[in-house]
């Protein structure tokens, strides 16, 4: 067991609970865990939610145990919510938790082990243990306790499963419901937005199971304010336009429905199908179709039969399905058939770790499939650019005729965070499926010699028939083994990636253009790598970041950028070579993904960190490791 | 060309507008060998076309690949041409994106049942309305000469020089196998009224039309189909007044005939499983499988009006508002 | 059509046959075409055989048509062989063709149109369709054959099938023979060789075969002598010690045999299937399975499965099937089992051209799997190294317990060249499996701290009982989701190829090591680009090449290498961006594979040149692309 | 711990020589949940590799990816847990290494009959000597309630929350259609003395041995098994000389009984069909299908020596000495 020795940090049992001062904070992070089943992410989801209409910026993460249903109260167990709560906009999970709800002391062990607690952090523990008739679980409890204690963790023993009693029957499920009400009064939320949500979240259940969970709450809150010494507020930033708050898979699946897209087919695999879930509730809505494929492969050719269709198709999954996808992508990007692959990377190689965050999947997004197979590439930084990713992806590839590669990962899937709602638009939409005749003399690959576009006839359109073929083709669609058509046509599918770079800029640089030290990042570590800038900015540091969305093609004037500062480097959570390991040298180091390809590309001798821990990289990780970089 | 005989009376069926000859359906010469079976299929579907009068723009042939794989190249269809074993989720795909396209698939023996299976099995589950002809050919022709499933057992290939291992895959009994099969039939490439007769019945089914045909190579195996092409007997062509009814002229040659119900899946299984003489017919036939498509597909259009209502509604469950925040806290 | 227009070459038929001298040369290129199926293939063989016999280095190149079946006298039907010889030795099929015999007009203007023939070439033309029955064919002939004698060809006709009618009944199917018996005189090779390979070919069938051939081939050899104006001699050095000629696919194929592999399983595809072919004939005397499965992601898991028990195996494909096998390499990446992936190279990307060269699959060979898939990835550039690298591959992935990745491509697998016959050694096989107690305490993955290399447990040894897992695991090989261990075994699987790649060196310099301009390539380029490199020497340039075996990991030395040399840049034959087209820039060029990966190792401004029309790059190309180099 | 029991004759057979005990199969904890089936089948295989005396070391599970196919981490014998779909060919690929292995495979109805569905018909095809567990719960169990092939129609899960569209596979009737196929049957997780039998059959079997177990999840199907197991005449023992015959004891419990003779493969197929009774026993059983592994490897050793001998034939026929070239060209 790891826990730290810091011991000057005065404890509240000793004291009365006194009269108290909301002490203000700028944010505070949250967990409530529990054994999985015990509704310590409802509880979680219900603090978010609260905050949010409080009209806090919020980040929400998922807290998933690795087995189905772990054994009750133990070390891997953990599940729950972890939120990051502030005063301004809050871009990502921030740093380790300051003040944690746990239900049994064994998943808080679990979670001190994964260093995911602060070193002196509040600790609200469940103490129904320290009289269980096992005399093995309450020694447990009681060792746990006091090295807690001992290692200046502020730990407030509460009778949560007692206190519920006197309000419902099953108190062992009603004790998120008090949870949520002593962090209510924590930290000064209002009863009446909580009183609200509930009735949001149980709605669908009948009055008596609110009323019933509104006791609950209440008595949390009531318990609180009575016997802890503390409590905060977060002060409030009032939104000036309505927020939604959704994770990064309702994003997507919402992205999918704002984009016009038909047809989504996909097979199960974490962290990607809970966006396929949403789907399968409201697709259908909009004369959408949901297709459970008997597997990737299938999942990702019958998505290219919609597509040549006439509807461009959209197909989800993680890493292993997206590495059986690669033949039939390169079917698409050979056909000329605008495809969109939601890729949600979790932890690699093989099974890897399937519900945790990497981003290792892009260098096999860009080279994964045999051949040259042009295709477009790019990543949400924000949940906020889930939803928006699928449109664009959308319109790029029936623009293009051209595959898309959205690469979201497991720690945006899982995680909340507010925006501005967005405004249906029209143009998000394609139009309908062009069923006119076909100009006489046209052909089906009539590839423009600047930009290598070439129209496309989907059938229904008299006049257009033609076999589309995954074999070399002429500009009529007919095989053709010739060497200078072959020629032609790889240079038209490598063109039409130019012409779109030449319609992308360069992403504002966050932080000044010119310093020593500029951190490129891309996908979900934006707001981390944005925050740990900030802060060091704010220290007197001339730090800057480029977060890139586009990874193929990449768009111009990152080499300008990078001209601006003294170092360069990427960081990112995909494997890269540690130079101070002992064989490692510079002909043999293996950088990161994006690190390869700007080095590559620029020439420019650019460093990269990655740490590929199955959890979003920290900003206070960041932090150190530009300080360190900033030394050298 | 087409013809177009506009009818004085201004006919509304769009069908009965024009009318197709069969050289409206012929594409790209065919490059199959001389006396391959392939083009006993391709003119059954060219003549099918015809006969049904199948708009060559709503027409779809979908293929993997190997030599029969080819075959939408053969047709002035709309064609896909796509990849190894994927021909049947190719299909559904386009299928269940324009249900009004009339989607039928060329695969092989190798394409079908080997890298196919799983797609193949699913298929026939999925049950959507896609004619289906297997070329079954009993070899890898394309890529020269390997064993294949349905390679009887002691072909020497070029992957068993000593003569296959196995015993061949059937088809048949395998399709028949699965729990939503709602057509199954059989054909052999050198009768070509018969394989007409059941290329129609399976296209005027709705559901998937399973027909396996039994395809000369005569490039790879040149004896093999020999035997039952000599003898008609080895032939047992299956009537039933709810299947197929046969000439008498055809009768006179092919005298083994067998009579068969095609409602009943068991006798079907039996019939199936037979290698000697092989059954020539439809084997099954359950019109009221319903189909994938018309199970998956809402009745709602894609209009921006109802995304932007779907939309809203998804929203309002996510939305805080500004005046939510009215308050701030203390 | 594009025939030439230079008209100032003396014409055969104007005068009559005198007395020859044989004229000397230094090498030759002499190409036998024919519908398929009239043995143009044979006889193209048995002239390369002789050839070598002779002691004359060859190269021989099949003419494959793109459809089993073409008609007969189509332009796209050309099937044959081609057959370059030389007096020293010989490493690529070189530039265009010196000499053709034709049996018909029609597959020689294919061969025309595709610009394989040398402006003043000799044709040796099949005469019978001058009087052909039906009078289009007459026609088209006569159309033909006047078009290229006013084009300048140096055009014999020969009536081939009249002459062989003398000889034996089925004339058509002899005419191979008559050619061979032609090509003999030309060349001045004995009939006495040529008598024993058509015995050796014929042998199995019975002697009146034989004779029958050996009649005709003496009739050709008299009508040439009596006809032509011309003969030849290529000066042959004669071999120190035994030569064995055999294509990559052949030599890849003993390469299995002589690996001690014991396993190999695949899934038919062109061009990698003839390899599967000949152990399917041999590999049983041995001992060895070969297993076709019913797919090419089986055939992978086929051959992890046999690995994994002990047997390392390998596994044969080409683009298409690699694309499938990715996620199931994944597995052998994460399993750490070894495991010999050999990827014969097409034409792509799809389905491509089945049966032309390219090297698009570098980058997919590398970087091809999801998430951190460390593998070895090499590439013979001859047909003798495809056989050693087999065996070398082997050895590596049971060392280092990786998988390795060999590139050949469909440029090798039809190539014949003569190399010295190997000898075998029992070193080339793995020791018996290990069935030996496990010591106590020993853990399935104890990486070691500096080489990341580990122990292997295969099933059979007492003590050794474990479950891999392709989950992220720990040294037990239990599953864990701890990030420490995750970070912890990436590293070890990573730094396996450091330890590999310090035991690499950098290959040797074609050519000083310094001088104005450096070529690098890889695989089977390496012939074409050192006789390039070497006849730009002997011209004065100071250009050198280098040619890369191991492309993961790069050996170290290459950078020094580089700094000898004003320019730098690659060969490839994958698709790179023209700078030429108005369109690219150097912020969205796509480089070649090869230089993509040097780019961002050594940040050197490397250029590249490829070419992709399904043909081996030539060394005149090259020599002219060198010489462009040089001036910019 | 394994116990010694030398025996003092000294026994040649080395299964003679050591007594297991069922801890001495028992790996890691289960994760599985409470009342999950795939507990039951555990217990079974440990039962069989302690009554048949299977030497841990030389004893093999192989699975692909779901909650059963954790089932190799809680066995102390070898183990590979693969990826998802791909458990068969992975356990052939070692079958065919080392044939001296006992390989079992553990397998869900998304990872063998979706996803791995090709894999399926062609290892039954192939007849390995293999006993494959289909832990049939008609559910994705990992992936948290996603409809599989083999779930009712009806069923709500995450990807069909209006109920799945699709009449479930039958896993028994699509094995059945395979030629080759040598042994099939079914068994439920909540009958154990019967599910053993069934298990000690499949292992005895030569050739590969298919048990399709009815596997109750709990957590996410808890009331699809119910009916079932209340009503014990909901299941039907299929017994036979031949076959399995049931105790008394048993039999009082469970009176719906059918007599089949497991070589009666069309009877085999009409049970199979049945989803009403389901029936419990050996459908099929044929010890004459030749194993893939016997047909496949020759007698031959991998030696040096013979490599050796084998490879100079093969350079010899494309040898050219130097003697070859012993006179120049002119
Ligand atoms: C992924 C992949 N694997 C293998 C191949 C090579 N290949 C092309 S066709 C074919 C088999 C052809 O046999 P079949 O499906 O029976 O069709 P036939 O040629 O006999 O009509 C194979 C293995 C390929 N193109 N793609
Ligand atoms: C290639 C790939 N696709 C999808 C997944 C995700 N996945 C893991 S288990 C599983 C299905 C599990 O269902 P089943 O095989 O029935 O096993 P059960 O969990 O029910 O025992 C899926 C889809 C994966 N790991 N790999
Ligand atoms: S090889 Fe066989 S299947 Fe292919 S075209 Fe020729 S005869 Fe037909
Ligand atoms: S989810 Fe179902 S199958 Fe998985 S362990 Fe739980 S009960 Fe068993
Ligand atoms: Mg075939
Ligand atoms: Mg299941």
């Amino acid at each position: 067991m790891s826990i730290p020795n810091s011991l000057d940090i005065p404890r509240s049992k000793a004291r009365p609970p006194a009269r108290k001062a909301a002490v203000k904070l700028k944010e505070h992070i949250v967990e409530i865990i529990s054994d999985s089943g015990e509704g310590a992410q409802k509880c979680g989801q219900l603090l978010g939610a609260i905050a949010a209409h409080t009209g806090n910026g919020i980040w929400t993460t998922e807290i998933i145990p690795a087995e189905i249903r772990p054994p009750a109260r133990s070390v891997a167990g953990a599940s729950g919510n972890r939120i990051r709560i502030g005063s301004g906009r809050i871009t990502n999970g921030g740093e380790e938790t300051d003040l944690v709800v746990a239900f049994n002391e064994q998943v808080l062990l679990g979670r001190l082990r994964a260093k995911e607690l602060k070193p002196n952090c509040t600790i609200l523990l469940e103490s129904i243990w320290r009289t269980h008739v096992d005399p093995k679980i309450a020694a447990s409890y009681i060792e746990v306790h006091d090295r807690l204690v001992a290692a200046g963790y502020n730990v407030h023993e509460v009778p949560m499963e007692q206190e519920c009693r006197a309000v419902v029957a099953d108190a062992r499920r009603g004790k998120n419901m008090f949870a949520l009400g002593m962090l209510c009064h924590i930290y000064s939320l209002e009863m009446r937005l909580a009183a609200d949500q509930i009735a949001l979240a149980f709605g669908k259940k009948d009055q008596s199971v609110v009323d019933a969970n509104v006791k609950l709450l209440q008595a949390g809150y009531k318990w609180a304010q009575t016997n802890l010494d503390f409590c905060y507020s977060i002060p409030a930033a009032r939104p000036t336009e309505p927020q939604i708050v959704v994770n990064g898979n309702t994003a997507l699946a919402l992205g999918v429905v704002a984009s016009g897209m038909e047809i989504c087919a996909m097979y199960p695999i974490t962290p990607a199908t809970s966006a396929s879930h949403y789907l399968s509730e409201i697709f259908s809505k909009v004369g959408g179709v949901l297709h459970q494929a008997e597997d990737e492969i299938s999942a990702c050719a019958f998505a290219v039969g919609a597509s040549y269709a006439g509807k461009c198709a959209v197909t989800i999954t993680s890493g292993p399905g997206f590495s059986l996808k690669q033949e039939a992508i390169g079917l698409a990007v050979m056909g000329e058939i605008p495809l969109v692959v939601v890729n949600v990377q979790r932890g690699g190689p093989s099974t890897g770790l399937p519900t945790k965050m990497e981003q290792g999947d892009l260098m096999a997004a860009i080279f994964g499939s045999h051949g040259d197979a042009p295709k477009v590439v790019m990543a949400p930084g924000t949940i906020e650019e889930c939803f928006y990713s699928i449109i664009t992806a959308r319109k790029i590839a029936e623009t293009f005729n051209m595959v898309v590669v959205v690469l979201s990962d497991a720690g945006l899937a899982t995680s909340q965070q507010s925006f501005p709602r967005p405004q249906f638009s029209e143009t998000w939409m394609a139009p309908p499926v062009d069923q006119s005749p076909v100009p006489d003399g046209a052909k089906p690959y009539d590839w423009d010699d600047a930009t290598g576009l070439a129209r496309r006839f989907v059938p229904g359109r008299p006049g257009g028939m033609h076999t589309l073929t995954g074999l070399a083709h002429d500009r009529d669609s007919h095989v053709a083994y010739d060497a200078e058509i072959n020629e032609q046509s790889l240079r038209a599918r490598s063109l039409k990636l130019a012409a779109l770079q030449k319609t992308l800029k360069a992403p504002p640089v966050y932080g000044d253009r010119k310093g020593d030290l500029l951190v490129i990042g891309w996908g979900s570590t934006k707001g981390a790598i944005e925050e740990a800038v900030g802060t060091m900015r704010a220290d007197g540091h001339k730090v800057s970041s480029l977060h890139l969305q586009f990874l193929q093609p990449l768009p111009s004037g990152i080499k300008e950028i990078m001209q601006g500062f003294k170092k360069v480097m990427t960081v990112e959570s995909n494997w890269s070579d540690r130079p101070q390991d002992g064989i490692i040298d510079e002909t043999n180091r293996r950088y990161s993904s994006l690190a390869i390809l700007l080095r590559s590309r620029y020439l420019v001798d650019i460093d990269c960190w990655s740490e590929v821990k199955g959890q979003p990289i920290k900003p206070g990780t960041i932090r150190r490791v530009m300080s360190e970089k900033l030394k050298q | 060309m087409a013809m177009n005989i506009m009818s004085t009376t201004g006919c509304l069926l769009e069908m009965c507008d024009e009318r197709f000859e069969l050289e409206d359906y012929q594409g790209g010469v065919p490059r199959w060998c001389t006396g391959c079976g392939d083009n006993a299929i391709l003119a059954a579907a060219q003549r099918l076309c015809r006969d049904e009068g199948l708009r060559p723009e709503k027409t779809v042939f979908v293929s993997g690949i190997g030599c029969s794989s080819r075959f939408p190249h053969y047709m002035k269809t709309y064609g896909f041409h796509g990849i190894h074993g994927r021909a049947l989720p190719v299909a559904e795909g386009v299928k269940m994106a324009r249900p009004e396209l009339t989607v039928f698939v060329n695969t092989g023996d190798g394409d079908c049942c080997s890298i196919g299976a799983a797609h193949w099995i699913h298929a026939v589950r999925y049950n959507m309305n896609l004619t289906v002809f297997l070329h079954d050919n009993k070899i890898y022709g394309l890529t020269k000469k390997q064993a294949s499933p349905t390679t009887p057992i002691g072909t020497k290939s070029n992957t068993t020089p000593r003569g296959s291992y196995l015993e061949a895959l059937n088809p048949l009994t395998v399709t028949l196998g699965v729990q939503n099969v709602s057509f199954v039939a059989q054909a052999v490439d050198w009768i070509p009224e018969v394989l007409f007769d059941i290329v129609k019945a399976a296209y005027r089914h709705k559901g998937l039309s399973f027909i396996r045909i039994v395809q000369r190579c005569p490039e790879w195996l040149p004896d093999m189909f020999e035997p039952w092409m000599r003898d008609p007997d080895k032939v047992q062509l299956l009537h039933h007044d709810d299947g197929l009814q046969f000439s008498a002229s055809l009768s006179r040659l092919y005298k083994n005939q067998l009579r068969h119900d095609p409602s009943d899946l068991n006798r079907a299984r039996e019939i199936a499983s037979s290698l000697e003489p092989i059954p020539v017919g439809i084997l099954y036939r359950n019109p009221d499988v319903p189909c994938y498509e018309d199970l998956l597909r809402s009745d709602k259009l894609r209009t921006p009006e109802l995304t932007r209502a779907v939309l809203d509604a998804e929203f309002d469950k996510y939305t805080i508002r500004p005046q939510g925040s009215e308050k701030m806290q203390a």
